[in-house]
């Protein structure tokens, strides 16, 4: 089929995800939305590598990836810290500074 | 090469602002002495700049240049024409004098000291120096940027001077002074940066219209400039032109401080001591009105003649206006300050008056306006520590206990009133008359002002001088020794040039020559001859 | 010779400057000082003109270049004299009256402690004078002008503790300040016309320049004179002036300083010859003040008051004789010259009489006197006489050339202004007989001791015990001989001058004359200016000779109580000026704080508002940052789009 | 740079060659020794957390990381002076990395930023001892709960976060290589590995741990969402241009490049490529804090432990205008005409925005934070104009501003009550007459930030400016000198607070710092004036590395 409805789907994608950043109080889930977005533009880079019918694209996503796992690492350290200091992942919460 | 005269004069001064600031702690006498000492030694160098001035030499003289900012066309560049020299000798004269004022202005912050190196006193001189220091190389300057950078930078000392070691004498409590105090520095800071960056941006066009036009790098050196417009290389669009005019002038408007842009300089003068507005008004300001003949004229002469009418206007109305509402105070030094609105007013008046009596008058106006403030307001300032207070409904009858007091300070006034025989009367009848022989009505208006002189001057004499001794006036005393070394030269000074002013007028007249030849005007001829070479058509036909 | 005119002018500036600089160390010497310089000046002006008599009419013109003062561009004005009959005339008044006055002083203010300064002031002022006269040009007219004025406002508020003084003092430098601006405005116009100011070049192209000119000119120089001369409408400092110690009344404002005006105008009088419009205007400016003055004269019980308002009234006579051209410039010098002479007396011995009456102005509270201080009385008798024409004195020949001539102005201004100057004749006689009355003659109503409800005719801050009771004394020798030898002028300079016709061969080379064609002739002007004198007289003798003269003063009528209060002009400058200008500062002040002021605050705080309401947007939401960032890229990616659109 | 650059994927992916002969790919080491010096001393740097006892952690972290920290500026100077900043700058790493002036430049700024930087993490004079213990201002174990038993133990057991100093280094080698970066995939790559580190150092604040906690989420989850929202931009460009590296889009968008029935398929329409190319930016303009995406700022500012703070607030704004910089002028040229106005408004947005909400803010750091944000605007304004004098002056303008904010910064440190660091400004009050020289040093650092004659931010505020009105940007240089109007205001605010008020009873003392924190602020305080008073020498170097290489 048409690889050009694989970048509709991950234009979905990215924007659910942008929409689940913008929606959701609980940090991890926002941090996963996140994620969703990161893996959106990697369904992009493989379409777009399959229409150009050269590996970068895949390369890419693979560092993708990676550096999305490296996210989650520091990320979810951030997070449960927080967590751990307020009892509460949500985001809402971390509103002590402000103006 | 030879021998650094202008760095040096402006080299004597920041050095000495270094070497003051240094003195530990305890020697604050010390530290004053060291600073009168420096200020006297820029005084020598700054005489010996008049001495090895030659009038109608070059137009400047004493040149020193070096490479300094390649990338933005700024080199460091000195040169001095008559008008120059003779408002560094202003300088250098009256610093001394503001200094041996305010000897013990600073004592007092000197009392509690909150940490080990809390040294007001030296602060104080060495800011003095400073902004002495900044004033002499922006008159001495011959490169737009050099001379834009002191102009900006010597707002921060003063800004100091005001804010930090204000009039303690005020008509409210000690907090409520200090609000007052550093609403008026800022408003000082703030104001002179507004008009100091919106002339940033006209210099940057200036560099931009240089580059341009000259061929890939642009200039900010003043001769090479004014030699590229003769030799036509540099055209200015008369769009441009009116444009970096306009920011210019603003800044220097601000300065000066022309009506409507003056409401600064009354807070400004009533909350700093006497020295530093003297200080403020009688040097710093003078930096303003100068550049408007220095660079407005010279580097923009169509803008100039353009924008004349309207600036005539504003002046005339800051002449009247300022001497209104000096009548209408009720503070000694706002008084002082309206003022000198006033007379900034006849200043800039004769700048745009584009003849040579009107610019003439303008820049010897500079000079006398300077001593006589300075004479003024000093004694003034010596009347208002004896009694603490500054407000004229506070004093009377202080003649009867302090003649010598009274008198000196009669003579102030009337110098600021411009009576004859006292230097400011030649200077504003040079202007008068140079600016009636070319817009006759506006030097009509502006003569009414010498009535309102009159007016402000004798009823501040008369309420705070003459009548029955006022109860808490007894105890004024009459001026120390140190206070007459102060006043004494002055007002000799004031005498001196009124009656032979030839000295000063003839450093000047050159430059005015030069600049009225750089706008292309001329002055108006007399009549008489005019309509008797038309009686002779006449008589032909 | 012609250097000496510079140390004319130098001795007494000398000594005003030693004498103020000098300190209280030249308390005990300072006064003699003072006198010897006045005397150098006058020694030297003797001198001067001994030499300009030996010179033929022709060359009697001296001049003396000292320096260059402004040089700019084509604007030269130089400090340099010239000194010729007119000139002369002036340096020989000011320094002999003067000299007069200065040793006069000695006496008058032995008691003060500030004599060494009044002398300094004295002589400050004569310096002033003499460069007044002396200068060649306009602008250093100018500078002396304005010198005189100084001295005048130094010396009349000299007693500065009396608040009244120094209000009024005041109150004479401003309303000389708006003379002076005219004079000023004056000059320039001369310069743009002429492109100078000095006297030989400007009266040399005077013709060709355009009439206009002329008259504004004319006009303006007129305002300067009205102002110094105390014409109307700028006289209403005169009155107060005579709150000054009451030998410079005499020598300031009677004698010397308020004829500079008449000076001007003569000075002047190419111009004014060249400009009808301004000579009429200064003919009514005399007339006017000249029944200005005399009515005021009538009404006021002060006896300085009384001696100012006749000052102003004689010099209208002046200003008038000066507005008729070469008839009158003559004459007009004339009068002044004898003016100077019994008004200085008069005042001198108006001074001693308040010498022996500890101080009291009022002369309801003075009669029968003459008793008591003799040569008082008959040298004020003798300038009385001079002063109203009596056949003989110096008043007679002056005074009725200025009426002759005013008739030889010809048409009805001729008229009008003739009959003017023969009415005031008469009033001058009924008030000066009114004061001679009320001083001298009569039964004496200075006892018993003024009670306290006198308090305000006598001089505040001069605190009087009711106990020390006046006891009329005659003055001091110092005092006395300067009324004498001032008397003995008014009696006879007149006289002098007239055989045949000295004055006017003296004078004429410089301001020309020419005699009008009189419709009435000498002899019908003398007679009827004789009438009017007896009418006058008669009037006054009737009045206060024969009934008592209350010790307070009545009501009076409505025009009596106008000119007490010197025909309310006090009020209207009050009402209109002060008061207006009051408001007009006021409103200024305010509009300078709320306005011009507020503009600045205003964007200050709406920068403030501006921010506090952005900073709102900072909510600390991580969420709503994100959000932000979304629409940010959005508004980003469309605008790019947008750009490639158009 | 002539020629087509095969980036390392692409000949792989030629079908042409057989995959044994693949060639080894060719990396200049000697060129991009300072990367790789920096990165191998953060490698130490753990090693040394692995296998050194706790005590000599320290002083061991902090000598590795000066040493390795020194060493890449020698390299940097060394390949300078090599002649790489100039004529022989090219493209290493097959096409990943170029070694040009501008990278070299800003490498080099970085790595000063970050010497200085290290000096300020390593202060432990300015805490009150801790169990007779010397403490810096990070957390004693960044993972113990605040407040809790654990962490007690951990401050009485002495521990401390010397992992600060790899984390600085690997977020430092991260920042050197992002302006460096010739091909998007360098450039996320190292977006992320400079990021990462900072969000964990913005989390280990020794007081004021929840604030400090919190700015780490915020900086986290903010920066995730807009590497997410770059990472989509760089694929849509991928996906318009079939290839990710600098020259070949540049190529590609110009038209140079040759032409596959793939490429004609997607450079049909340039929506790809306009919206690919704004959400890259918009990732940068992110880490600059430009306007819309400068919310994170101020809190993030306000929270880390202030040293981060000074680092972060200098070195990413180096190496993200650096990013920004060669993006815009070697990838886009192109679309100049496309990207220029719309970087007027946020250039505008920035400088305004930026200087009006900081005239009310209440907090130094806050009020630095917005000041940065300004600052950001003006430098965009010498980005608009697409000119070398435009490059340089910008080069310029960030080595003279990033040593005034770690100046600053560091000076913030210093003035402490009972709470750690006194940073709402009430407390700021009659410094000036407590400590004079302190508050001297801090006034001459805002008046560079307000721009006065004689200090370096006048110079490079000309210089920008000087390039925006050449450039013909004269209403951008107008609307810039207005908002520095007003930005004067506030920093004249602080001035007037710490000299003209009164000192309020029991107000923050002045810490007296080790020479480190000394060493910082004299830094920061010469760099301020040679660069304001003799910029000359620092122009031309920039002037000299202003040639982008393609």
């Amino acid at each position: 089929m048409n690889p050009i409805n694989y970048l509709y789907l991950s234009a979905l994608l990215f924007t659910i995800g942008g929409a689940g950043v913008l929606f959701r109080r609980n940090a991890i889930i926002v941090f996963m939305c996140v994620e969703l977005m990161l893996n959106a533009c990697n369904l992009a880079f493989v379409t777009f590598a399959r229409l150009h019918g050269n590996l970068d694209g895949q390369i890419f996503a693979f560092f993708t990836m990676v550096v999305a796992a490296a996210e989650v690492v520091v990320g979810l350290a951030i997070i449960v810290t927080f967590f751990r200091s307020r009892h509460s992942a949500s985001v809402d919460d971390a509103s002590l500074m402000k103006l | 090469m030879a021998f650094p005269l202008l760095t040096v004069t402006a080299a004597v001064p920041a050095v000495g602002a270094i070497a003051t600031a240094a003195v530990p702690a305890g020697r604050r006498t010390a530290a004053k002495w060291l600073a009168l000492g420096f200020s006297l030694a820029t005084l020598v160098f700054a005489g010996l700049d008049a001495a090895r001035f030659t009038p109608g030499g070059a137009r400047y003289q004493l040149t020193e240049s070096h490479a300094w900012i390649a990338d933005f066309g700024v080199r460091y560049q000195l040169g001095v024409d008559g008008i120059a020299v003779v408002l560094v000798l202003l300088a250098a004269v009256l610093v001394p004098f503001v200094m041996l004022a305010g000897w013990h202005d600073a004592d007092v912050l000197d009392g509690h000291a909150p940490s080990r190196n809390w040294r007001p006193t030296q602060g104080f001189f060495a800011l003095i120096l400073l902004v002495e220091a900044m004033v002499v190389i922006s008159f001495e300057a011959t490169d737009v940027f050099l001379f834009y950078i002191f102009f900006e930078a010597m707002l921060v000392p003063m800004y100091f001077l005001i804010g930090g070691f204000g009039d303690r004498a005020g008509p409210k409590g000690e907090g409520e002074q200090a609000k007052q105090r550093s609403y008026a520095a800022v408003k000082f800071l703030l104001y002179n940066l507004a008009g100091g960056l919106i002339m940033l941006a006209a210099v940057i066009g200036l560099y931009a219209v240089t580059a341009h036009q000259l061929g890939g790098h642009g200039t900010f050196s003043l001769p090479q400039i004014l030699q590229a417009r003769a030799s036509g290389q540099l055209r200015l669009s008369s769009t441009a032109e009116r444009w970096i005019f306009l920011g210019f002038f603003f800044a220097f408007a601000v300065k000066a401080p022309l009506w409507p842009l003056h409401t600064w300089l009354p807070n400004a003068m009533g909350e700093a001591t006497a020295p530093v507005a003297v200080l403020l008004t009688a040097v710093v300001d003078k930096v303003g009105t100068f550049a408007m003949l220095r660079y407005c004229l010279q580097l923009f002469p169509e803008a100039s003649k353009w924008a004349a009418p309207v600036i005539l206007v504003l002046s005339v109305i800051g002449i009247i206006y300022g001497a209104l509402l000096a009548v209408g105070q009720r503070d000694i030094k706002r008084l002082i300050a309206y003022a000198s609105i006033s007379h900034f007013g006849f200043i800039i008046l004769g700048i745009f008056a584009m003849t040579s009596q009107g610019q003439g008058g303008a820049a010897l106006y500079m000079v006398n306006h300077g001593v006589s403030t300075a004479a003024w307001l000093l004694v003034a300032g010596f009347l208002i520590t004896r009694r603490g207070s500054r407000l004229i409904a506070d004093f009377g009858g202080v003649q009867k206990v302090a003649p010598l007091l009274a008198g000196t300070f009669l003579v102030g006034g009337l110098a600021t009133l411009s009576l004859p025989g006292l230097a400011p009367f030649v200077s504003e009848f040079l202007v008068l008359v140079g600016t009636f022989s070319r817009y006759p009505a506006a030097g009509v208006i502006a003569t009414l002002a010498i009535v309102l002189a009159a007016l402000y001057v004798l009823v501040l004499y008369q309420r705070t001088m003459t009548g029955p001794v006022k109860a808490g006036n007894e105890g004024i005393r009459d001026l120390r020794a140190r206070e007459l070394v102060v006043v004494a030269p002055l007002i000799a000074l004031l005498i001196f040039l009124g009656v032979y002013p030839k000295p000063v007028t003839d450093m000047i007249n050159p430059a005015v020559k030069d600049t009225l030849s750089d706008v292309h005007r001329t002055d108006p001829a007399p009549q008489t001859n005019a309509s008797l070479t038309a009686a002779a058509k006449e008589s032909a036909k | 010779m012609d250097h000496l005119i510079g140390a004319l002018v130098g001795a007494p500036l000398l000594g005003a400057g030693v004498l103020l600089a000098g300190g209280r160390r030249l308390d005990r010497a300072g006064h003699w000082i003072g006198c010897l310089l006045a005397a150098v000046s006058f020694a030297l002006g003797a001198a001067l003109f001994a030499d300009m008599l030996g010179k033929p009419t022709g060359q009697r013109t001296l001049t003396s270049h000292l320096f260059s003062w402004v040089p700019v561009g084509g604007f030269r004005a130089d400090v340099a004299f010239q000194l010729d009959q007119l000139s002369m005339t002036f340096v020989l008044l000011i320094t002999g009256v003067g000299t007069l006055i200065h040793i006069y002083s000695v006496g008058y203010m032995a008691h003060d402690e500030n004599r060494r300064r009044f002398f300094g002031y004295l002589n400050l002022f004569l310096a002033a004078m003499l460069l007044l006269v002396l200068a060649n040009n306009y602008l250093l007219l100018y500078a002396g002008w304005e010198g005189v004025g100084l001295a005048s406002y130094l010396l009349i508020g000299f007693w500065q503790h009396k608040p009244s003084a120094a209000t009024a003092a005041k109150k004479a430098f401003i309303v000389n300040r708006v003379g002076d601006m005219g004079l000023s405005i004056a000059i320039m116009v001369l310069f743009t016309t002429f492109g100078t100011f000095s006297f030989a070049p400007v009266f040399a192209h005077a013709t060709s320049a355009s009439q206009a000119k002329l008259t504004v000119v004319g006009l303006l120089l007129l305002l300067g004179a009205c102002g110094k001369s105390a014409q109307v409408p700028l006289q209403s400092w005169l009155g107060d002036a005579m709150e000054g110690p009451t030998p410079v009344s005499a020598l300031i404002h009677a004698a010397t300083m308020v004829t500079a005006g008449v000076y001007l105008v003569t000075r002047s009088g190419v111009i004014f010859n060249a400009a009808p419009t301004a000579q009429l205007a200064v003919c009514v400016v005399g007339a006017v003040t000249l029944m200005f003055g005399a009515i005021v004269g009538c009404a006021k019980d002060d006896i300085k008051k009384a001696l100012a308002g006749s000052t102003m009234s004689q010099i209208g006579y002046m200003m008038l004789a000066a507005g008729l051209g070469p008839i009158g410039y003559v004459f007009a010098i004339m009068h002044l010259v004898t003016h100077g002479f019994f008004k200085a007396g008069l005042f001198l011995g108006a001074g001693s009489v308040m010498h022996g009456m500890n101080d009291e102005v009022d002369m309801r509270k003075y009669g029968g006197l003459r008793g008591y201080m003799p040569i008082t009385y008959v040298t004020f008798g003798l300038g009385y006489l001079a002063i109203i024409g009596f056949p003989g004195l110096s008043g007679f020949w002056s005074k009725d050339k200025i009426i002759e001539a005013a008739f030889a102005k010809g048409g009805t201004e001729g008229w009008i202004l003739g009959g003017v100057a023969l009415l005031g004749a008469g009033i001058t006689a009924y008030y000066m007989t009114r004061v001679m009355v009320m001083t001298f003659f009569g039964e004496r109503r200075w006892q018993p001791a003024p009670e306290p409800d006198t308090a305000p005719s006598v001089e505040p801050g001069i605190e009087v015990h009711p106990g020390d009771l006046p006891h009329p004394h005659e003055s001091p020798k110092v005092m006395t001989i300067p009324m004498i030898v001032l008397a003995v002028g008014s009696v006879f300079a007149g006289g002098l001058f007239s055989i045949n016709s000295a004055f006017v061969k003296w004078l004429q080379p410089v301001t020309g004359h020419s005699e009008g064609h009189s419709p009435v002739t000498t002899g019908e002007v003398t007679a009827a200016t004789l009438v009017v004198l007896a009418v006058g007289v008669a009037l006054a003798w009737a009045q206060y000779g024969r009934a008592p003269v209350p010790v307070t003063a009545p009501r009076g009528s409505l025009l009596t109580r106008a000119a007490r209060r010197d025909l309310l002009q006090d009020d209207f400058n009050h009402v209109v000026l002060v008061r207006g200008g009051e408001h007009l500062t006021r409103s200024l002040v305010y509009l300078d704080h709320s306005l011009v002021d507020g503009a600045v605050n205003g964007t200050a705080a709406s920068v403030g508002g501006l921010s506090a309401r952005l900073r709102q947007v900072q909510n600390g939401y991580v969420r709503s940052y994100a959000v932000s960032m979304l629409g940010g890229t959005a508004v980003l990616v469309a605008a790019t789009l947008l750009m490639r659109a158009v | 740079m002539t020629g087509i650059i095969h980036s390392l994927w692409t000949t792989a992916a030629d079908p042409a060659l057989p995959l044994d002969r693949i060639p080894t790919p060719k990396i200049e080491y000697a060129q991009l020794s300072p990367v790789l010096i920096v990165f191998g001393a953060a490698v130490l740097g753990v090693l040394v957390e692995a296998l050194l006892p706790r005590r000599g952690r320290y002083v061991a972290q902090l000598g590795v990381s000066v040493v390795g920290l020194a060493a890449a500026f020698a390299a940097i100077v060394a390949l300078a002076a090599d002649g790489y900043a100039s004529t022989k700058s090219h493209i290493a790493a097959m096409g990943a990395v170029a070694v040009d002036g501008p990278a070299l430049f800003l490498q080099g700024t970085i790595v000063l930023v970050a010497l200085v930087a290290a000096f300020t993490f390593a202060e432990r004079r300015l805490d009150p001892l801790v169990h007779g213990r010397r403490v810096d201002s990070f957390a004693a174990q960044g993972a113990a709960v605040p407040g809790s038993e654990q962490e007690q133990r951990a401050v009485r057991a002495g521990f401390t976060t010397t992992e600060v100093f790899p984390l600085l280094l690997f977020a430092v080698a991260g920042m050197m290589i992002f302006p460096a970066a010739n091909d998007l995939l360098t450039l996320f790559v190292s977006l992320e590995v400079f990021s990462l580190p900072l969000y964990l150092l913005c989390a280990l604040a020794r007081r004021h741990r929840l604030l400090s906690q919190e700015s780490a989420v915020k900086y986290f989850l903010l920066g995730a969402f807009s590497s997410a929202i770059l990472l989509f931009g760089i694929a849509l460009l991928y996906g318009y241009a079939g290839t990710i590296s600098y020259g070949g889009i540049a190529d590609v968008v110009s038209g140079t490049a040759r032409m596959t029935p793939a490429l004609a398929n997607t450079t049909a329409n340039d929506a790809l490529l306009l919206i690919g190319g704004s959400m890259v930016v918009v990732g940068l303009l992110f880490k600059v804090a430009a306007v819309p995406f400068h919310m994170w700022t101020p809190d993030v500012y306000q929270g880390a432990p202030t040293p981060v703070t000074g680092f972060m607030a200098a070195a990413t704004k180096v190496a993200a205008f650096g990013a920004l910089l060669r993006l815009l002028y070697v990838v886009l040229p192109g679309l100049r005409w496309d990207w220029r106005p719309v970087m007027w408004g946020v250039a505008i947005a920035t400088m305004v925005i930026g200087a009006v909400v900081a005239v009310t803010q209440t907090d130094v750091k806050r009020l630095l934070a917005y000041s940065s944000i300004a600052h950001a605007g003006f430098i965009l304004a010498g980005v608009i104009a697409v000119s070398p004098d435009g490059v340089s002056s910008v080069l310029f303008y960030l080595a003279a501003y990033s040593f005034v904010t770690l100046g600053a910064f560091a000076v913030v440190t210093l003035v402490r009550d009972a709470g750690g660091e006194a940073t709402h400004l009430s407390r700021w009050a009659g410094l000036g007459r407590r400590s004079p020289l302190v508050a001297a040093v801090f006034a001459v650092f805002l008046l560079a930030f307000a721009g006065i004659p004689l200090t370096s931010g006048f110079a490079g505020k000309f210089a920008v400016f000087k390039a925006a009105a050449q450039a013909g940007a004269v209403p951008l240089v107008i609307v810039g000198v207005i908002s520095s109007a007003v930005a004067a205001f506030f920093y004249i605010r602080v001035i007037v607070l710490m000299f003209f008020s009164e000192p309020q009873p029991g107000g923050p003392s002045v810490a007296v710092p080790s020479p480190l924190t000394v060493t910082a602020i004299t830094a920061g305080a010469v760099m301020t004036l040679v660069l304001g008073v003799a910029p000359q020498y620092f122009l031309d170097l920039a002037g000299k590395a202003s040639v982008f290489v393609r």
